[in-house]
């Protein structure tokens, strides 16, 4: 058949069925129904990635993967969605992360289960938007759209602080995204029009939209700052740790593991084709902050009690290192980014789970009170340990590629601010064996003596993770071809102006 | 210094003077009968403008009509000197002097500009006349004069609404 | 021959196996199994590493690309393998020695559970695994992740008894020490990559005369800082000692034999690099010299028996680093294999003694136990002759080198190098005699289980007390005998670079006859004096005093490290933590939120509710706008 | 006569009027203050037609003048609208209290 | 033409009603039915400019399908008050088909304001809005609050009609050709006369302050919160879009091509409205005076059309009218059920009636100006219009700014009514008939639709 008229495509396919799904589970009422149909439903939404996935190729399969209908066709903005490698790979990162997360916290019931796993799925959908559309404006619906679920499900099912910290996350955001707004009306307002319409929100009128240099030097801020705040890269940070700590765990794995990607995603996508001058003058500060970020969350997540807010700080951490990463403006640099992207979702999604099994079963996250798990539950032991040794990217494991990459994209930028940023492997290497030998090391005390060994989905889940973390460590290249042409792309806005 | 002239700075100054004299006077009846000195003041100004028709109606209506409906409502509350409180010193210094000073920048900025030196027709032109007025108004103001009837009903239902004494 | 490097791949595979198979089935497996399968896959690998090596003799290097690791424009890394002389004689000490060692655990971990002595041999096994990626990678990359596996290997068997937090502090140091090591390590390869886009030894090899002089100490000092961690050398030596936490066979395999020595094949690997700069020479020659000497000085007032063991090892491994220092690489490498040889033995030797004391470890408390343990006591006699090198053993032909080429860079070096080597001579029989000698000072009950090990622990001692004595033979200088350092003519392709490089100014015989005879005859003096001054020694409870006592506590180094490095980090940290994070960032996130409720409750004091300000609000504003529209 | 002696007339009644808003309570006076403006700007519109009148432009527009003598008709009908509303209103307040002081009543606020 | 007339007519119609009808829910009826008659018949003018009544306008009404289309709006949105509040203006007190009558009046007015084309309409047009609001805002007599609001809202309703005269007065004299046609008041672009200028500020003072812009805005709250509730959810939303309306109408016609010499002053406007309206609005304990002051802080919004006075302002403005009005009239319609009107009142509505809550964050998030919704449509097109017009970008900022602050205030209510529980488990709200909950659905829809779709209402406006 002519794949011009295939009549649906998978972006489609990607963000319509989960918010569907989404909508479903609002009206189902049986608890158990409901937590089937959000495996089930997200299930298919996997198999939908993987499909896209196999026809990734944008030369063969461009009708698969491209689709857009007018919208507010009187502004320029058509509803465009497209995947492109860096598309695929974050969508299938998203599609992996869903099941995992709700098999996983199978055990955990909510009241009204089905508003929170309808919210769960909205979220989904909103994420798939983001990571898809391929329209400025469109971007920005899902961006803020992705959020608002996430607010619910955060104030609504979270620990005993929850309102004031969640709130905090979003205002804090929605300021960083209505500063984005603005900027992304002045660029629109400096498109050039085309030969029938206005100005436009295509991606492409964007990317060649015609700003000085003086205006995309301070544009590129309201930009960057919004994504800072998502990331989020210090002094932007102050929110996460107490979302996370606050956030049930399942919204903290959204959060954590794809949300966080977000920011980086639209730095990739937007900031550095749109601002490549800017991106050209700012790199230094910017890499600056991050590196300084990446110490000084490192040395707060040594002073860390709460597991929770542990794995905030220590993700804060390695997210500096991606920013860093990005502003290199290295092929291998971004590639790095684009591994490490999906590595640590599945990374950070593991620690979360361990650290959910843990807090459910002994009722506390403070890691001085904790002690002698290994005796108690060696298995899980095993998991976290090869979790967290993933997270401070040991050999072999899918973190190390990603941050060789990044380091030596790095490198090539500056070699100080490798040094320095490497410092933070060291203390990367500090929390975590801390972190390690006081909770599961020495001798059982009276609170873990009651741990017992994880059941058998739990180790199921588990054992997938393992398996993305060997295989993407052994080898890497599959996802370094699906994003090749992506950072190809950017880096070329950034070269072509040097 | 002609009639006209002596004519005019004699109602501005009576004008003005009541004007005060409202705003000053303790007792609200002053007040209102100061004003109604005003008004005929103005209506004065009026007939020097040849503007008759309004000279009358400004007599009838407010000078008539209203004043009379304040001086009524006045009695009716039997309002006197003492029942108005003084308002805080500070306040009214503060509205003084904002008041004049509005004045001043005003007068500053308008009457240096030429526009402000045109001439007035004093007397002469029979456009005030009731019979003009009356072929305009029902010509091209026959509009806004049907629509105006909108505004008495509705400020007629006003007066009943607020008026009649509610039942239980 | 060929079709052996078909077969390298199984070199590691085989222990990677072994440590899935029982790592998995540590739950199924019985002792015997677990043992079988840890050393079998192990004496496997060894076989096939014979056949690899005797297929390299004639100098041909093998080159196996297996998949691509990271291929994108900008940097290609193989996951490939690169077998040649240097790879195969380290593949040779580490399956050989690491098959002994794995027979010796079989009876040495005897007393553990089954599923812990499963999870024991699936270390031992990951261990290897990781040491020959390291040794076999073709690539910088691949040898890093080889480097980082046995810094984890490690960690986890120090770590081993993980119900005891010192052994965990242990193991935790070792890891960070050695995660500051690769920081060095890392940033090299960044900047090989980045100033020559490779990574591959033979690229950068062939292409190494397109870096600048900078370049190249820069890489080749970074590339030492990681060898300084992986080898202990000052300054990141101090987690070698506290690494004797792990169990003995560990200490033997990781902690003197193979691990610490991945440093020298390290540099030696890259030894182009090294010759082409010689500033970062001098300092590898320094460090080296300064450390042999200061362990040595340390290992003369331990008496933990693994401690003094400990301390040799990072002396002996300064000696390696002085050898590579003054470009001896061959010597280096020499001082590996006999060092692996006579080191494993002394732990392996102390392991059975402890084994046979039941966990004893202070030498104070032994003694005279040549009478209960007679394969045990040969065995580390012979082991202390080979370390404190008395010819004909192994020890004194390599260490006589190493000596012989410092002297050729300058008598300073080989001055203190000989009075480290005097050192040596004297604590290793302090400790023989301590231990073996004099009359039992222990308690009645170990005095009577006291025993000698079971033949899975005295057999190795035996081949390796034998390897000890002749290992030496195959490096016999040419004064001895024409054509005798077949060792050096073995590894001539690998150095072969550098030696065109250098220029050789021989010494003549008459010296190098001088100079042994110095070396050996102090050695021997020193060697008496500890004979017969401990042979006799009582248990005193005196206090060390003066410079006795700095030497008993190590010179203070932890200490001083504590002091200058991991308290300030602490109190950075929980300043930052405590103060900046939660007053500084945060408070001034809610400073903003705050400022807007004040602002509020202030500005609301303005609807004062009264018609008189509203109006006078209002005239205001009207003021302010004339006033901006008519006069600005 | 000039037209500024009139804006100025005008002016000064209109400000005279808006002091008197400022400065009095009792509710009744402040409503005929406002009288005052309004009368004020019916002089002023008088004047300002009658200066177009002598303009040369009136030829062009014959009922310019009318215009403002209309316009100051209507302002006067709705005043006298809004002072029936306005005195029912007041009216009614001092029914429920007694006063006519605009600042008595105080309870919205803030 | 239609829509004044006939509004007037069913003003009249009422209003003898009420001496006739006894029943007390029949003027509903009435007036419901007539709105609709009367929506239709503008919506014919609209569509085929077919007008019943044939009369020579003389110039002074202008109906475009723009002015048309936005009296569509304010008349609809009226009729959705009207449907969802109908019973409650039947509680405030004795005499409802008066308040019929006057609410048909006030419509009538805007239809004037929105289709104005001389300043002569403009005032009467004014008036008659202004006039029934004051007696509506008192209509509660009994009540010291509605007293006190009337009372307040009418003096300074009067003082401002004063300054709007004045203003009228110096642009009658300082035009060329001396007219009260807007169109012709100024000819050319050249530097502005004082007397103009004169008229310019007083009649941008006057006009701010029936669209409540600071610092003209002092009335609003004390009169939102004084008057009865069902009458202020009318007065904030459908009165204040139409003086909205009827400030851009005039300024564009009259000042348009001197926009630049008086930007400056809007920008003063918009800067400080913005600021008081939010800043005011977050410490509120009750929800209908933090309505009122949210209501001021929207104007900020609403004024960058005044700012930007280009077509894209104008579809914006439309815009945002209708979205502020329909999401505002929603949230006052729920607040008019709850027992009690502190933000405390909302805790744990979500338990008891789940719809409003629902409803109610829909309105509120479009309120804050959250993607999907009619809301964030609307303050879209007003950055993009500031943007365009290219001077001060700065206030763009500071506008985005401040709408974050917005959702500080809006989602206190959310917050109340999903995460905290209500400590005595009161009944919240009485009388929630399954047809409120069916306007309510169908607002938030509507609401959802314009946030979709936002060229639904703006393709209206010209053609």
């Amino acid at each position: 058949m002519d794949p011009k008229n295939i009549w649906i495509t998978f972006p489609e396919l990607l963000i319509w069925f989960p918010l569907i799904a989404g909508l479903l589970a609002l009206v189902i009422r049986k608890e158990k129904t409901v937590k089937t149909w959000a495996i089930l439903s997200s299930l298919i939404t996997l198999m939908i990635s993987v499909a896209s996935l196999y026809y990734a190729d944008n030369g063969k399969y461009f009708y698969y993967n491209n689709v857009s209908y007018f919208w507010l066709k009187n502004l320029g903005s058509n509803f465009t969605l497209g995947l492109d490698g860096m598309g695929h790979l974050l969508t299938a990162l998203t599609a992996v992360s869903f099941p995992v997360i709700f098999i996983a916290t199978f055990k955990t019931n909510y009241k009204n289960a089905n508003v929170f796993y309808g919210l769960m799925l909205l979220t989904q959908s909103g994420l798939m938007g983001v990571f898809s559309a391929m329209d400025l404006l469109v971007f920005y619906f899902f961006w803020e759209l992705a959020v608002i679920p996430v607010y619910f499900l955060c104030s609504r099912w979270g620990g005993e602080r929850r309102i004031q910290a969640t709130f905090k996350f979003f205002v804090y955001t929605f300021a960083g995204s209505l500063l984005m707004l603005a900027g992304i009306i002045y660029v629109y307002m400096h498109t050039v029009p085309a030969a029938f319409a206005d100005h436009s929100f295509a991606i492409n009128a964007i990317y060649s939209a015609d700003l000085s240099l003086a205006e995309k030097n301070w544009i590129f801020w309201l930009f960057f700052i919004a994504f800072a705040i998502k990331m989020p890269v210090f002094p932007f940070h102050t929110w996460q740790p107490d979302t996370y700590e606050q956030a049930p765990t399942a919204t903290t794995m959204v959060l954590s593991g794809i949300m966080v990607k977000m920011g980086v995603f639209a730095v990739i996508r937007w900031i550095i084709p749109i601002f490549p001058d800017a991106v050209l003058k700012f790199d230094n500060i910017i890499i600056g902050l991050s590196v300084f970020g990446m110490i000084y969350a490192s040395l707060i997540a040594i002073k860390q009690d709460d597991l929770k807010r542990f794995v905030a700080y220590s993700s804060i951490a390695h997210i500096g290192l991606m920013c860093a990463a990005i502003f290199t403006k290295t092929e291998i640099g971004l590639q790095g980014v684009m591994i490490q992207m999906f590595s640590h979702g599945i990374n950070i999604i593991g620690m979360w789970i361990v650290v959910d099994l843990i807090e459910k079963q002994t009722g506390t996250r403070k890691i001085s009170e904790l002690g002698g798990i290994a005796q108690k539950a060696p298995v899980l032991t095993i998991f976290l340990v090869v979790i967290a040794l993933a997270n401070i990217a040991l050999p072999l494991t899918n973190a190390f590629v990603g941050e060789f990459m990044m380091f030596s994209g790095l490198f090539k930028f500056n070699m100080v601010y490798t040094a320095f940023a490497l410092i933070s492997i060291i203390l990367s290497a500090v929390y975590t064996l801390n972190m390690v030998q006081k909770v599961f090391y020495g001798e059982a005390n009276t609170i873990t003596v009651k741990m017992q060994e994880i059941s058998l989905n739990q180790k199921l889940i588990l054992t997938l993770l393992l398996v993305f973390i060997f295989l993407f460590g052994v080898y890497p290249q599959p996802l370094l071809d699906l994003t090749k042409d992506t950072v190809t792309v950017i880096i070329t806005k950034v070269t072509s102006i040097k | 210094m002609s009639l006209t002239e002596i004519l005019f700075w004699g109602l501005s100054v009576m004008a003005l003077f009541s004007a005060i004299m409202v705003v000053a006077s303790k007792s609200p009846v002053h007040s209102i009968l100061y004003l109604i000195v005003v008004f005929f003041a103005i209506s004065g100004h009026y007939i020097l403008l040849n503007a008759q028709f309004l000279a009358i109606v400004n007599i009838i209506v407010y000078a008539g009509a209203i004043m009379v409906l304040f001086l009524f409502v006045v009695m009716l509350m039997n309002l006197n000197a003492e029942s108005e409180p003084k308002k805080r010193r500070v306040l009214q210094f503060a509205g003084l002097i904002s008041g004049g000073c509005l004045f001043l920048v005003l007068i500053s900025a308008i009457s240096e500009t030429e526009q402000a030196s045109n001439m007035v027709q004093m007397g002469g032109g029979d456009y005030g006349l009731i019979k003009n007025l009356g072929l305009v108004l029902f010509n091209n103001y026959v509009i806004p004069f049907e629509i105006s009837s909108v505004l008495f009903l509705s400020a007629m239902i006003g007066a009943v609404v607020i008026g009649k004494k509610e039942s239980s | 021959m060929s079709n052996v490097f078909q077969l390298v791949w199984l070199i590691p595979l085989l222990p990677l196996l072994g440590f899935l198979i029982n790592g998995l089935g540590r739950k199924q497996l019985s002792k015997t199994m677990a043992g079988i399968i840890g050393s079998g896959t192990v004496f496997l690998s060894f076989l096939i590493s014979v056949a690899v090596f005797y297929s390299v003799t004639n100098g041909n290097t093998y080159v196996a690309h297996y998949f691509d690791f990271i291929n994108i424009t900008a940097l290609k890394i193989g996951f490939d393998f690169q077998i040649d002389q240097l790879s195969s004689i380290f593949l040779l000490i580490i399956t050989g020695v690491g098959f002994l060692i794995h027979v010796y655990s079989t009876a040495y971990m005897h007393d553990e559970e089954p599923k812990d002595f499963a999870k024991y041999f699936s270390f031992l096994n990951l261990f290897i695994f990781s040491m020959l990626l390291l040794v076999m990678g073709a690539n910088y990359v691949i040898m890093f992740i080889g480097w980082e596996g046995v810094g984890l290997c490690s960690y986890l068997l120090i770590g081993y008894w993980f119900k005891n937090t010192n052994y965990n502090i242990a193991a935790k140091k070792a890891f960070i020490m050695n995660r500051i090591g690769d920081l060095g390590f890392l940033l090299a390869v960044f900047w090989l990559i980045t100033k020559l886009g490779t990574a591959d030894y033979q690229e950068v090899f062939a292409n190494v005369s397109k870096l600048s002089v900078t370049d190249i100490t820069g890489i080749s000092l970074l590339l030492f800082v990681g060898a300084m961690g992986k080898s202990a050398q000052i300054p990141l030596y101090t987690w070698l000692p506290d690494a004797m936490a792990g169990p003995t066979p560990v200490s033997a395999l990781i902690h003197a034999a193979t691990m610490v020595t991945a440093g020298i094949y390290m540099i030696a690997r890259s030894n182009i690099l090294y010759t082409m700069a010689p500033v970062t020479q001098g300092v590898v020659a320094i460090v080296g010299l300064s450390t042999a000497i200061l362990a040595a000085t340390i290992a003369l007032k331990q008496n933990d028996i693994k401690k003094v063991l400990a301390y040799s090892t990072v002396s002996q491994l300064g000696y390696m680093f002085l050898a590579l220092g003054v470009g001896a690489y061959t010597g280096a490498v020499f001082h590996v294999m006999t060092h692996a040889f006579f080191k494993a033995l002394l732990f392996l030797g102390a392991g059975s003694v402890i084994h046979a004391m039941s966990g004893e470890q202070d030498i104070r408390n032994m003694g005279g136990l040549k009478k209960y343990m007679r394969v045990t006591h040969i065995t580390f006699l012979l082991a202390c002759l080979a370390i404190a090198g008395m010819p004909p053993f192994s020890g004194f032909f390599s260490k006589d080198e190493i000596l012989a080429a410092a002297f050729e860079r300058s008598p300073l070096l080989w001055g203190v190098g000989v009075a480290g080597a005097i050192m040596t001579a004297f604590y290793m029989f302090r400790l023989y005699a301590m231990t073996f000698l004099g009359k039992f000072r222990g308690a009645h009950e170990q005095e009577h289980h006291v025993h000698e090990s079971p033949k899975a622990i005295t057999i190795p001692l035996i081949i390796l007390a034998i390897l000890s004595v002749i290992g030496g033979w195959i490096g016999i200088p040419e004064i001895f005998m024409h054509g005798g350092h077949r060792l050096e003519a073995f590894l001539a392709p690998v150095f072969a670079q550098s030696n065109a490089l250098t220029v050789k100014h021989p010494l003549s015989h008459s010296t190098e006859y001088m100079l042994m005879g110095i070396s050996v005859g102090a050695a021997l003096v020193a060697l008496i004096y500890a004979w017969s001054k401990f042979s006799k020694y009582q248990k005193t409870d005196v206090e060390e005093t003066g410079l006795g006592k700095v030497l008993a506590n190590k010179w203070y180094v932890d200490e001083l490290y504590d002091a200058i490095i991991v308290k300030p980090v602490q109190s950075i940290a929980g300043y930052l933590s405590n103060i900046f994070e939660k007053k500084g960032i945060d408070g001034f996130v809610n400073g903003v939120g705050k400022a807007v409720n004040y602002s509020s409750r202030q500005i609301r004091l303005l609807q004062t509710g009264q018609v008189g300000t509203y109006v006078l609000m209002m005239v205001l504003g009207i003021l302010i706008f004339f006033i901006i529209q008519l006069f600005l | 006569m000039e037209i500024k002696w009139y804006i100025g007339l005008a002016v000064a009644l209109f400000c005279t009027g808006i002091v008197g808003v400022l400065t009095r309570r009792n509710s009744i006076i402040i409503f005929m203050c406002i009288e005052l403006m309004l009368n004020a700007v019916n002089l002023l519109l008088v004047a300002f037609s009658k200066m177009h009148a002598a303009s040369a432009l009136v030829q062009s527009n014959p009922n310019v003048v009318s215009d403002a003598q209309i316009f100051v008709f209507f302002i006067m009908v709705v005043a006298a609208a809004e002072v029936s509303v306005g005195l029912a209103i007041i009216v009614m307040l001092y029914r429920n209290t007694h006063s006519v002081d605009v600042n008595f009543l105080n309870r919205l606020k803030n | 033409m239609n829509a004044i007339i006939l509004t007037a007519v069913w003003g009249v119609v009422m209003m003898l009603g009420g001496a006739f009808i006894k029943s007390k829910t029949t003027p509903r009826y009435l007036a419901i039915g007539g709105l609709a008659v009367i929506l239709i018949a503008n919506c014919m003018q609209l569509n085929s400019g077919l007008s019943f009544f044939l009369v020579d306008v003389k110039g002074m009404l202008q109906f475009s399908s723009f002015n048309l289309t936005f009296i569509n709006v304010a008349f609809g949105c009226t009729l959705l008050f009207f449907l969802l509040n109908g019973r409650d203006i039947e509680k405030v007190g004795e005499n409802v088909s008066e308040y019929f009558a006057l609410l048909f009046f006030i419509l009538c007015g805007i239809a004037i304001i929105s289709t104005f084309n001389s300043l002569l309409m403009l005032f009467i047009g004014i008036e008659i809005v202004s006039i029934p609001l004051y007696i509506l805002t008192g209509s509660d007599k009994r009540n010291l609050k509605s007293n006190e609001a009337a009372l307040k809202y009418f003096l300074m309703g009067a003082f401002s009609t004063g300054i709007m005269l004045l203003g009228i007065a110096f642009l009658y004299g300082g035009s060329a050709t001396g007219s009260f046609f807007i169109t012709n008041i100024i000819s050319g672009n050249g530097p502005m006369p004082a007397m103009i200028a004169a008229g310019l500020v007083l009649l941008l003072v006057s006009m701010s302050f029936k669209v409540s812009a600071a610092p003209f805005h002092f009335w609003t709250p004390d009169v939102y919160d004084g008057a009865p509730t069902v009458f202020t959810s009318f007065m904030a939303t459908v009165v204040k879009s139409a003086a909205f309306f009827a400030f851009v109408r005039l300024f564009e016609n009259t000042f348009g091509n001197m926009h630049q010499q008086w930007q400056t002053l809007v920008v003063i406007l918009i800067a400080a409205t913005l600021l008081i309206g939010n800043l005011t609005a977050v410490f509120q304990q009750s929800v209908k005076r933090m309505l009122a002051y949210s209501s001021i802080a929207q104007a900020g919004f609403m004024l960058f059309s005044l700012f930007a006075l280009s077509n894209l302002a104008k579809e914006g403005l439309v815009l945002y009218t209708a979205a502020y009005s329909l999401a505002s009239i929603g949230i006052f319609a729920i607040l008019i059920k709850m027992k009690d009107y502190t933000i405390d009142g909302f805790n744990g509505l979500a338990k008891q009636q789940p719809l409003l809550a629902i409803t109610a964050s829909v309105f509120l998030l479009s309120l804050t100006g959250i993607p999907l919704t009619a809301g964030f449509q609307s303050k879209f097109y007003m950055l993009m219009a500031a943007v365009q017009n290219g001077n001060h970008f700065w206030l763009v900022i500071f506008a985005v700014l401040c709408a974050a602050i917005s959702a500080y205030y809006y989602f206190r209510i959310i917050q109340a009514m999903f995460f905290k529980e209500n400590t005595e488990d009161t009944l919240l709200a009485d009388d929630i008939t399954p047809a409120f909950k069916i306007l309510l659905v169908i607002t938030s829809v509507l609401i959802i639709a314009l946030g979709l779709f936002p060229n639904l209402l703006t393709s209206w406006l010209y053609f």
